[in-house]
């Protein structure tokens, strides 16, 4: 079943759907290379974060996720 | 003995702390929430508020916001566990819209209930400055060009930086 | 042309200061003036709120607050004046209890309205601590042995020289 | 009809009454004579003020009221 990509924000525009399935294992350079264009600059930002099933990673190049397993890319906040 | 046992015990006597943390997928009326957690503190010295609502500025016709399920609520809960720590609170109620609202909708509200003005007040701008720049919320605003995603401003994370 | 017109000049566009400025001798719920002053606000970003309630520490059974009426409600008005000119506000409302009250209810309701939610928050604050020790009441409380009239604490004072 | 004394707060306690007539024309001297024990004390002190006719005087011995005139002695406040 891969891992699922999950797209918030700007990030899901630039990525054309909210979600996408990525085979699995995943790791930092797999998700690179997946990763194009704008959509690959904005991955490697320092601005945009990454969590793995809801625990949000202190190290992006730390990525590692298995079958089932939920990535979701996290672009700049703005609430309230 | 837990960590909420532990907390409790630093309130006058016979009180819990009052948590009120939600989102809403709707419009709301803040005031329906603030009078029934304002009586869920008896023996309050003073309650705080603050509803911010979606401005008609800059031809801003709707606005969006989104959240993450597995981070939104849960990074809300830590904010209000570090508003306990820090401020000697009776009560806190943070109230946040998610979805689609139009100008004049409240998008948010913060609510502190405290023995002592300062911290009910202080509680307050110590959440919203979070809420604002430090917690999982996408924004963007439809104008009549279409929909613009929404950025922190400079001075938002000047606010956030105050509590450092 | 007025000082009011020209205070008004300042604001968005069509937008008249809002000030609403009360001594109330009977109790009141503060929910019942916020929500109007709310709306009567239109444009506005965010309404910050503070309601002080009568608290039943020391055994506190009742009490009293007392004014001069030549110079209470001016005063008052003197710090709206100076609200709107250190802050970015729309509207400012100030409602006090005078006479005798009881423990949990509302003594003071502090709102503002600005496009801005630090401006409101600050506003309140600043309104707050100027009531609380700069303002021309007299309160006293009512003890097992007695009424007790009653000073600002040296915080109350430290917390206005803040604003200076 | 001369001047009419309205004590505030605490100093009501004091004098015993909220208002007191007194003989015009009224000056600092006057007043402080008029006012004696604990009531002389509290006018004498930098923590009470007064007002002539909802007018804060800014120096007390500059207090001058004629027939008709509303001194009022204020001491320490305290709202909210």
């Amino acid at each position: 079943m891969g891992v699922k990509l999950v797209f918030l924000g700007k990030l899901a525009d630039l990525a054309g759907a909210p979600e996408r399935e990525i085979e699995a294992p995943l790791d930092w350079s797999a998700l690179v290379e997946a990763l194009e264009g704008p959509l690959g600059d904005a991955l490697e930002s320092d601005k945009v974060k990454l969590a793995v099933n809801g625990t949000l990673l202190s190290e992006k190049a730390a990525l590692f996720a298995n079958d089932g397993d939920e990535v979701a890319l996290l672009p700049p906040v703005s609430g309230g | 003995m837990t960590a909420t046992k532990l907390r409790c015990c630093r309130l006058s006597a016979g009180a819990e702390p009052v948590r009120d943390i939600r989102l809403l997928d709707a419009p709301f009326a803040p005031g329906a929430y603030v009078g029934p957690f304002t009586n869920a503190n008896p023996g309050l010295g003073g309650v705080a508020t603050f509803v911010g609502e979606v401005r008609p500025d800059d031809g801003v016709t709707a606005l969006e916001l989104l959240h993450y399920a597995p981070l939104t609520l849960a990074g809300m809960e830590v904010l209000a566990d570090q508003a306990f720590a820090r401020f000697d609170l009776m009560g806190l109620m943070l109230l946040h819209r998610v979805g689609v609202m139009y100008p004049g909708e409240p998008i948010v509200c913060v609510s502190a209930a405290s023995r002592h003005r300062r911290d009910a007040i202080q509680s307050v701008d110590f959440a919203m400055d979070h809420l604002k720049s430090d917690a999982w919320f996408w924004k963007r605003e439809q104008r009549a060009d279409g929909w613009h995603w929404i950025e922190p401003r400079d001075t938002d994370h000047a606010d956030l930086a105050r509590w450092n």
